[in-house]
Formats: C-alpha cells, structure tokens, sequence
C-alpha cells in the first residue's frame, strides 16, 4: 500500500479535526442499507439483554429504575463535556461507556447508550437513526464489554482501584474507536481494498484517539477516585466494590434508611 | 456546556405550526422513509435537493440560522473527509493530480463520484433529523417509537434520561464555574483534574437525585411501571399524509432509477 | 369533631438514621382533619425527617403512627398515598415526567384510573394551583416557582384529604411567597384538604396557620396556636428562630419603653389597631378619601 | 475618594441568552471600593446572569464592564479571579474538596502558592467566616449554614477585594441569615472587602447594605441608599417585592390611618424611636430595670 498517502492523511487529518473528533459516531447517511441493517441485527438481541436485565431487577426492587435512569442521565452528562483536545486545539468529548459499565453493568450500558444515541442523533445530530445500530455495537456494546471486562480482571489481578478504572476507560475508549474504524472501513472499502482504507482511517484516528483515550482513563479514574473518597459507600452498593454491608442497593443508602 | 443546552433543548420543536401539529407517528414513518430514500438514492442529486428543502422549512418555521449552522456543520466536515477519503482510495481513473509535500496526490473520477454520493447522503440524512427534531418534542418521538412497538420499559428509562439530562446539565455549569472561578482551569493538567471532579460530581448528584425520585414516585404510587400517556388515534389526514409520501418517493426514487443507473 | 380520630398522629416517635443520628425523639404530634398546621423550626431540626415518617418513606424504630386512627403501616401502599400527599421541598426530585401534563398524570395513571378520568383530574388539578396554561410546557422550560406549582398539582391530582408539604416558599420571592401560601389557604378552607407544612419562616405564617409545631433538634418544644407559641419568646429564640418583625417590634416597646400593649400581636392588622389605640386621637391627620 | 475608578462599573450592558431571551438590558451598575451593595429583585429578574457578566463568565453582548477602571475582558483568569471572588447559590456545587481544608485550599493552590503559604490563608479564611473548628471534617458531613460559609471561605482564601454573592441567605433559618448578615458585614467593614450581593429578602437588608440596586426584568428600577429605594412604595410593588415587614406596618398608620410619621423606617430601632415619640408619656409604664 501507499505509505505516501497514509503519511498524507496522517497530516491532514489534525485539519479536518473538528469533524474527526466526532467521527467517534457513524454520521448519519454513511452506511449502505444492508450494512446498516446486519448492524442494527447485532444490536437489537444486546439491548433485549440489558432491557430484560432491568426488567428483572426493578420488578425485585422498584428504585432500579430511577437508578439506571438517572445513571445514564449522568453518563451521558459527562460524554458530553468538552474535552481540550492539545495536539488540534480543538474539543472533542469522552464516550462515557467504560465508566457507565463499571457503575451499572456492561448489560445496563448498552441500554442506556442506546438511549443516549438515539437523543444524540435527533438534537445534536451526532450519529444518527440509520447507523444506529453500527453505534451500539462500537459504543456500547464493545466499549461497555472492554470497559467491564477490563475494570474486573485487572481488580482481580490487584491493580489499584484507580488503575483498574484508568485502564477501563481508556481501553474502552480505543476499543469504541477501533470497532467503528472497522465498520466504517467494511462499509467504505467500494472498489478499493478493506485493509487498506482500514489501516487509513486507523491512522487518521491515532492522532486525536491516543490523547482522547488516555484523557477518557484519567477522567474514569477521577470520577471513580471521586466516589470512593466522597462517599465509598456507594460503590459498594452499586456492587462495584466488595461489599461490607449484605443490603440491597437502596437500602444500603442512608438517606432511605429503614425503607420498609 | 450552555452551547449544548441550546442544541439539545427542544425549545422550537414546543412552538405551534402546521408541522407540529402533526401525529408524531406519522413524522417519524415518513422521516424514515425519507432516510431510507437519501441512503438508497443512486445520486447526490435527490439527497442535496432533501438538504435544501429540510433547511428551507427549519428556517421557515424560525430556527435560529446560528442554530441550523451549528447542527450542519460538524456532519458537514464529515462529508468533507469522505469526500477526500474515497476519491483518494477508491477507483483507478485519475480525475487530478497535484503536488503537495514533495509527493503526487490522485483524485479518482469513480472515487469523485462516490465521495459525492456519500457526502450529499450525510447531509441530506442529518438534515431530515435536523427537521424531524425540530416540529417534534422529544418525549413525543419516544410515544411514538413506543407506538411503534419499541419495548415500553425502553421508552420509561428514555424519558427519565431526557428529563435528568437537563437538571444534571445544570449542575455541571454550576460547578464548572464555580471551578473555574477558583481558578481550576487555569492550566491542562488542573483542567483535567477539575473535570474529573466534575464527572464524580455528576455522578454522586445523580444517584441521590435517584433515591429522591424513587421517593418522590412512590408517594405517588409507583410500583416499578412507569405509566405512559397515550397519543390520540391516527386520523385520516396521517394516513393520508403516508401513502401521499411513499407514493412521491417511490416515484422519485424508480425515475432516479431510470435515469442513473 | 373532638373525638372523630386525628388525620395525623404520633406518639412517641423516635427515630435515628441509619449512622446513629438521633434525628427524631419523643414527638407527639397531632393534626386533625381540615386543619392547616405548621412545623416550625430552624435547619437541621428534623422537620423533613418526620415528614418521611409520617408519609411512611422511613420506619420510626419507637412509638407509633396513625393515620385516620389506623396504624401507618396497616395501610396498603396504594390506599396510603391516596390518603396523604407529599410535596417534596425541591420540585427537581419530584418532577420526572417529560412534560407538565405527562408528570401530572402520572399518580392518576398509577391509580389505574381510565385515561378520560386522568385527564380530568390533571386540568383540574392544574386549575387549582393556577397553572392551566402550562399543560403542554417541558419541567425543564418552567421557573422555579411554577415548578412548585406544578410539583403540588401532581399530588393534589391523587385528591389526597392530607396534604404535607416540606418548605413550600422556600427559595421563592415575597411575592411568590405569598401567593403559595394564598394557593395553600384556599386549598384547606375551599377544597378542605389538611395541609401540614414544614418552614422556617416566620413572617407569614401566623396569618395561616391554625396550629403551629415548634421543633428544636428533634423534639417538640412547643404546640399551641401561633399566639401561644409566640408569646414564649425565650422558647423560639431557643429554637433559633425569632418573631416576625412586626411582633417584635411591639414586643420591644413593650418590654424596653414600657408602652402598654395587650398580649402579642403576631399579625399587621392587629399591630395597627393596637398602635392606634394608643396615639392620642388629636395627633391623627384626616386621610384623604382615595 | 470620588475620582478613584470604581471597583466595579457596568455601562449600558444588554446580555441575551443564546435562545434569545433578553435577560439584561442597558444596565448601569456601579460598586465603589469598599461599599456594601445589594441587587434586589424578585425570581427570574436577572440577579444571577448580571452576577455572571460581572464575574466574566457570561459575555455581554453590549455594553461594557470595568474593574477597578480596567476592561473586563483585559484581565487574564488568574488576575481576574484574585480581584473578584463569586460565591454562587448552592453551596452543594462549590464544595468539591474531599475534607473542609482540602476544598478551602483548592484556590490557594491553583494560584501556585507554596504549601506553608496555603496553610495559612486556609486557617485565616477558616477563621474569618467562624468555622475554624470545622477543618477536618467531611463536607458531606455539613449542615447547609456550615456548607455556605465554607464555600465563602474557599473563595476569601484567594483574597480578592471584590466579593460577589448570589442569595447568601437563600434557606438559611432565621439565626443563619442573621450570622451569615452579619459576616458578611464584619468582612466588608473590618477586613475592607467590597461587596455584593444579590437577594430577594427585604427584612434584613436594609441594616447592612450601603446602596440597592432594584432590578425587575433585567433592568435597573431604582438605585440608592435603602432609604431612597424602598420610599417608592409603588415601584417596589412593581419588582414583585414588598416592604421591610416593620415599614410596612408603618406605612399603613400613615397611610390609612393618618398617623403623621416623618419619612419611612426601616429599621425596628428606627421605628421604635418613631412610634415612642407618638404615645404620649403618661401612657408608658415604667419598665422594671433587669
Ligand atoms: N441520611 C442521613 N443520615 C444521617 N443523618 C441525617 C440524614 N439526613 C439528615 N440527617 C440529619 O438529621 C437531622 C435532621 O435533618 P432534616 O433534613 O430532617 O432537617 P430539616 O429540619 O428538614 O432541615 P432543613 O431546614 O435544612 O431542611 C440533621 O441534623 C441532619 O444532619
Ligand atoms: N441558560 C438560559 N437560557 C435562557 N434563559 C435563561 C437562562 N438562564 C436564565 N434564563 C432566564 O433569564 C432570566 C433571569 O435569570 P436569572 O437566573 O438571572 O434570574 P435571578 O434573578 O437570578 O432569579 P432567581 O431569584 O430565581 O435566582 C430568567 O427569566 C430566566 O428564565
Ligand atoms: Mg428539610
Ligand atoms: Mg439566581
């Protein structure tokens, strides 16, 4: 392949970057019909899973979901936030997703960044409604599955909770990248070769995705870091940590006390 | 973050005009089809005509045009990009080459094309969003989609989420300039350590707000259902409206057929 | 009337959070049906506690509740909140649907009510917090005071007999202020609902209240009628709090300057009539008829 | 005195928000260097996005705003925001340090000082607002009074001249607004710091504020001393507002009853002195000395 032109874009791409930086969604209009519809197949049976999850559990305990509501509310707050992007001057934003699957579960997450998606596609035009399933399956399903996976098995090995959370959210992130450079490349590739324009968009995207990875893992660690110093019980509650207290999630909140 | 409550506030899909008056169900089905239409359509020619006609309606209904910019531009630069990346990576007839850097650079004419084709489908896709959000308030889209047959437990966590998205938006530019003024974002590394603090914020405030709502509805009778309204029955005008709309695209779409193909 | 069974009662509530805080000891408080009684007390004495309690959001670990003269927790959840509303002090927590109506509805809906009935009740609830016109308006477009508005109108729509409300003017200007304690006036005198409210402010209430609570760190200090519970001052700045301005400003001419004045006017209206009293009528100007 | 710049002055400032809504127009707001000044107005009036525009974190649309004489928009941040402190509302959103030192020293240590320097102006600006003892406690640990005069603190630790509040008294209980009034007066006479602050509560302000502002709607009604302001009965009225519960009581004997009282009270001792020398002395008992 042409080294040239990959070095080419490598360059261009920091001056496209305000558009780049929200590549992180499929734009709406990007995916040909039967792609568009293979990824909204792979999604549809995740959501069922997080939507039956929540079933469940709020039929077991009714605060579940104002819970998840109000989570997702939060996550989504927090993708939203403008990130300094150095390198371009410019802002671009995290995904939220690693954090969120730490707090409420990989199966949660992929409800909720179904939702947010979907709002993010109708008022910010950002993503949109036939490429929405291709964004479930790099946002929420790959980035919450990384993030989760990540957070625990690191927590299992020892890592420090604030490492752990680190690696989550910034894996999670690159995971998210990674997985829509593949489907905008498969979708793309026409005529031309799929591991060329995939290795091309790759590299377009390591400039702004490296720093806008590690961000996202500082700012999982800070939140996270956040919690535990603030109000550590929390996270035991939410099942994050081991817990000390054998309560169900509200009750171990002081504010509901002797919920009856 | 007020930049943002502007975009996503659904301020001007609350104001009353012909458009807004229509049943959300029948906006959404001919939206979509117009979707489907922009990515199925063989020719930039149909999506840019969608573009012209989308925004000329939004700035007819009194969308801010700073309001219309802001939403268009960032897919805009998309289309851009791909305009580039497929005439540069896709086909084999040279259309340009130019010199830049010290190494020749190729525009392909099939590449043209098809860059052409995709960026007028992300415009013309976006601006068919841009349009449905602005007639429709978005808690009348989620009644739709759960009229539509989306799952209803879905539609009661999607309202939540809406509704918290804008007291939680709140917070964090009060806390950001409370931040700010204390001089938290005075260099990168403070600002990143500030936005940590920001997100842990955001995060505790919610799940407080949680146990306070859960509290709330409870005394008044939530038992784990949400209740949702009900829209009122399809008239004859909707249907109307949906077999007009398949009719014409349908149409346009087998001449574009005929004539690009 | 004396012996139909309180609206509210407790005897003997004591309850302590989860960490060990005593916020609540010993309370004996009673309301009975149509009456309009406050809570009166400074922050932190555990007013919105023993709201929760009363509303059965927290279990008091001591002493009882009765509601109507059964226990609070015979009650089936359904049949309770159909009994007693309960207006949260920050219309945020208590506000969760998408739009005005939407979030008016949603105790009715939960009743199982048939939806022409829900939407009679909405419009009517609406109708009697002053907010028809704001139906189809987002929460998140409504100031702070019609937020309020609408937060009792979601629970008036349950046509509750009780309704208890955590700091109603809290946060709201003079105006606002007097207009919702006015809302709340005609709610118990026209519609006959029992209001307890819990406040911190002095001013307004007396002109109100039937009965007053004063609360100082989780006990009762003193119950009795606003004159009763004004005119031990040394017990309400006790309980940090003071007389309404006018009130003191009589009850210090009458203890320093030792001008004669008959108990202890807690209301504009009687501090006129009773400063007139005492101003030589030779020293009064003729008004002009306006 | 007169000729030194102000330390801070709006000229014809107009500022709309991005939806459109005019939320300030042709304000003309001027603090000198040491004075105590108060915005009144009612909810929704404007207070807290003129409070912004002062502190720089709206820009107006028109209009310009200078401190001490100098262009707003000159100032780099750190300078900025070691001239003007801002204080907001809602203590919850200011506090984000884990402990009350820790969140006092958040400022301090990002204008680079050294540690020892940190500590001290932590202990120092502790001390001012009376919560020495509070250092080492958690924030979430708080009462709301503690909470609002931390975040005070976190903010008189950078040592600005200029300190700007938003409703400091906003669901205080009667001892609270009267402590944090009286802080905020010990601050501005003792320490030299000039303030403001915005508020909706006419009782107490007349006893601290040098100069009102009154503002409805987004522009100035009236500005003065708190006599000139609240003599305009009328245009109090207009901003949603009323009068000092004590003058009010005064106004009526004049107004209605034609009790001849010179000017307006406002205070209570003021209006003691002024109803005394009405009662004829041979109705006042004599008070028992205590
Ligand atoms: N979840 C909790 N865990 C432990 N203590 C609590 C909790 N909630 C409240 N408290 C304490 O209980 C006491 C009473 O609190 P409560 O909220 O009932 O007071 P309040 O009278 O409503 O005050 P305010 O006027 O500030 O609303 C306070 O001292 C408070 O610190
Ligand atoms: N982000 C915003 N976008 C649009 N309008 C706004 C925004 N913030 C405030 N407003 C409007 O601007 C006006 C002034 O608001 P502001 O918050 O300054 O009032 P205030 O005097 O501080 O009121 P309060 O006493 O309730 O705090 C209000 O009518 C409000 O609705
Ligand atoms: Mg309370
Ligand atoms: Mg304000």
């Amino acid at each position: 392949m042409n080294i040239k032109k990959s070095i080419f874009i490598f360059l261009l791409m920091p001056l496209a970057l305000p558009s780049t930086a929200q590549a992180m969604h499929i734009s709406e209009g990007i995916l040909p019909t039967q792609w568009a519809l293979l990824w909204y197949a792979v999604a549809i049976p995740f959501v069922a899973w997080g939507l039956r999850d929540l079933r469940i559990k709020s039929a077991r305990e009714p605060f579940f979901k104002p819970m998840v509501g109000l989570i997702g509310a939060a996550v989504f707050v927090i993708s939203c936030m403008p990130i300094p992007v150095p390198m371009a001057g410019s802002c671009s934003h995290p995904c939220g997703t690693g954090m969120a699957s730490i707090l409420i579960g990989p199966a949660m997450t992929v409800l909720v960044s179904s939702i947010a998606l979907l709002l993010q596609a109708l008022f910010l035009s950002h993503g949109g409604l036939t490429t929405l399933g291709g964004n479930i399956v790099s946002m929420g399903i790959v980035g919450s599955l990384a993030g989760w996976s990540i957070f625990r098995l690191t927590r299992r090995l020892g890592l420090p909770a604030w490492g752990s959370a680190f690696l989550a959210g910034m894996l999670s992130d690159w995971a998210t990248y990674a997985a829509t450079s593949l489907e905008l490349a498969s979708a793309l590739h026409g005529t031309g070769s799929m591991p060329k324009l995939l290795t091309a968009i790759g590299i377009s995207f390591l400039p702004t995705q490296l720093p806008l990875g590690i961000f996202e893992g500082i700012v999982t660690a800070g939140v996270y870091c956040f919690i535990a110093a603030r109000r550590p019980s929390l996270l035991e509650c939410l099942g994050v940590e081991r817990k000390r207290c054998a309560c169900e999630l509200c009750e171990c909140e002081p504010k509901t006390g002797g919920v009856q | 973050m007020s930049l943002l409550s502007e975009l996503f506030s659904d301020l001007f899909a609350r104001q009353d005009n012909a458009l807004a008056r229509i049943d959300p169900r029948t906006k959404l089905i001919v939206a979509l089809s117009i979707l489907a239409a922009v990515i199925y359509s063989p020719t930039p020619v149909f999506p840019l005509a969608i573009v012209i006609a989308c925004v000329a309606v939004t700035v007819a209904i009194g969308l801010p045009c700073r309001l219309i910019a802001l939403r268009l531009i960032a897919p805009m630069g998309i289309a851009g990009v791909l305009l580039v990346l497929q005439s540069m990576f896709s086909g084999s007839t040279p259309l340009w080459k130019f010199p830049a850097f010290g190494f020749d650079l190729t525009f392909t004419r099939e590449g043209w094309h098809t860059g052409c084709l995709m960026a007028a489908r992300v415009v013309g896709g976006v601006s068919v969003m841009l349009l449905l959000s602005s007639v429709t308030p978005a808690h009348r889209v989620f009644l739709a989609l759960r009229s539509l047959g989306i799952s209803k437990t879905w539609v009661e966590i999607a309202m939540l989420m809406y509704r918290y998205t804008f007291v939680l938006l709140d917070l964090t530019a009060d806390v950001t300039e409370a931040q700010r003024v204390r001089l938290g974002y005075s260099n990168l590394r403070r600002g990143i350590s500030s936005a940590g603090v920001v997100g842990g914020v955001v995060v505790l405030r919610a799940i407080d707000q949680a146990v306070r709502t859960n509290e709330a509805m409870r005394v008044r009778g939530y038992k784990g259902e949400i209740p949702l309204g009900l829209l009122p029955p399809l008239a004859w005008r909707d249907a109307w409206i949906i077999t007009g709309s398949a009719f014409v695209l349908s149409g346009i779409l087998i001449s574009l057929e005929v004539l690009f193909r | 009337m004396s012996d139909a069974p309180f609206a509210l009662e407790t005897d003997a509530l004591s309850f302590a959070y989860p960490d060990g805080f005593v916020a609540l000891s010993d309370i004996a408080f009673r309301v009975r049906s149509g009456e309009f009684v406050a809570m009166l007390a400074s922050n932190g004495s555990g007013k919105t506690t023993l709201i929760k309690v009363l509303a059965g959001l927290l279990s008091a670990q001591k002493g009882s509740t009765r509601i109507n003269g059964r226990e609070l927790r015979d009650y089936p959840q359904t049949e309770l909140y159909q009994l007693v509303g309960l207006v949260f002090q920050n219309p945020n927590d208590q506000l969760f649907g998408a739009t005005v109506a939407e979030d008016v509805a949603f105790g009715p809906r939960n009743l199982g009510l048939p939806e022409t009935e829900v939407r009679r009740r909405v419009a009517e609830a609406l109708r009697a917090v002053g907010a028809e016109e704001l139906g189809e308006r987002a929460i998140h477009h409504l100031s702070f005071g019609q937020q309020k508005r609408v937060a009792i109108a979601g629970v008036l729509a349950m046509q509750p007999p009780i309704l208890i409300l955590d700091e109603p003017t809290a946060g709201l200007d003079p105006a606002g202020e007097h207009s919702m304690l006015h809302l709340l006036g005609t709610l118990n005198r026209k519609m006959g609902i029992t209001i307890v409210l819990a406040t911190h402010s002095v001013d307004t209430l007396p002109l109100f209240a039937d009965r007053i609570y004063l609360l100082n760190q989780g006990r009762v200090l003193k119950e009795g009628s606003p004159e009763e519970v004004f005119r031990d001052q040394e017990l309400i700045e006790r309980a940090s709090l003071r007389l309404p301005h006018v009130s003191r400003l009589l009850s210090e001419l009458k203890r320093l300057d030792g001008v004669p004045i008959n108990g202890l006017p807690l209301t504009l209206r009687e501090a006129r009539e009773q400063l007139l009293s005492l101003i030589p009528d030779e020293l009064i100007v003729e008004v002009k008829a306006s």
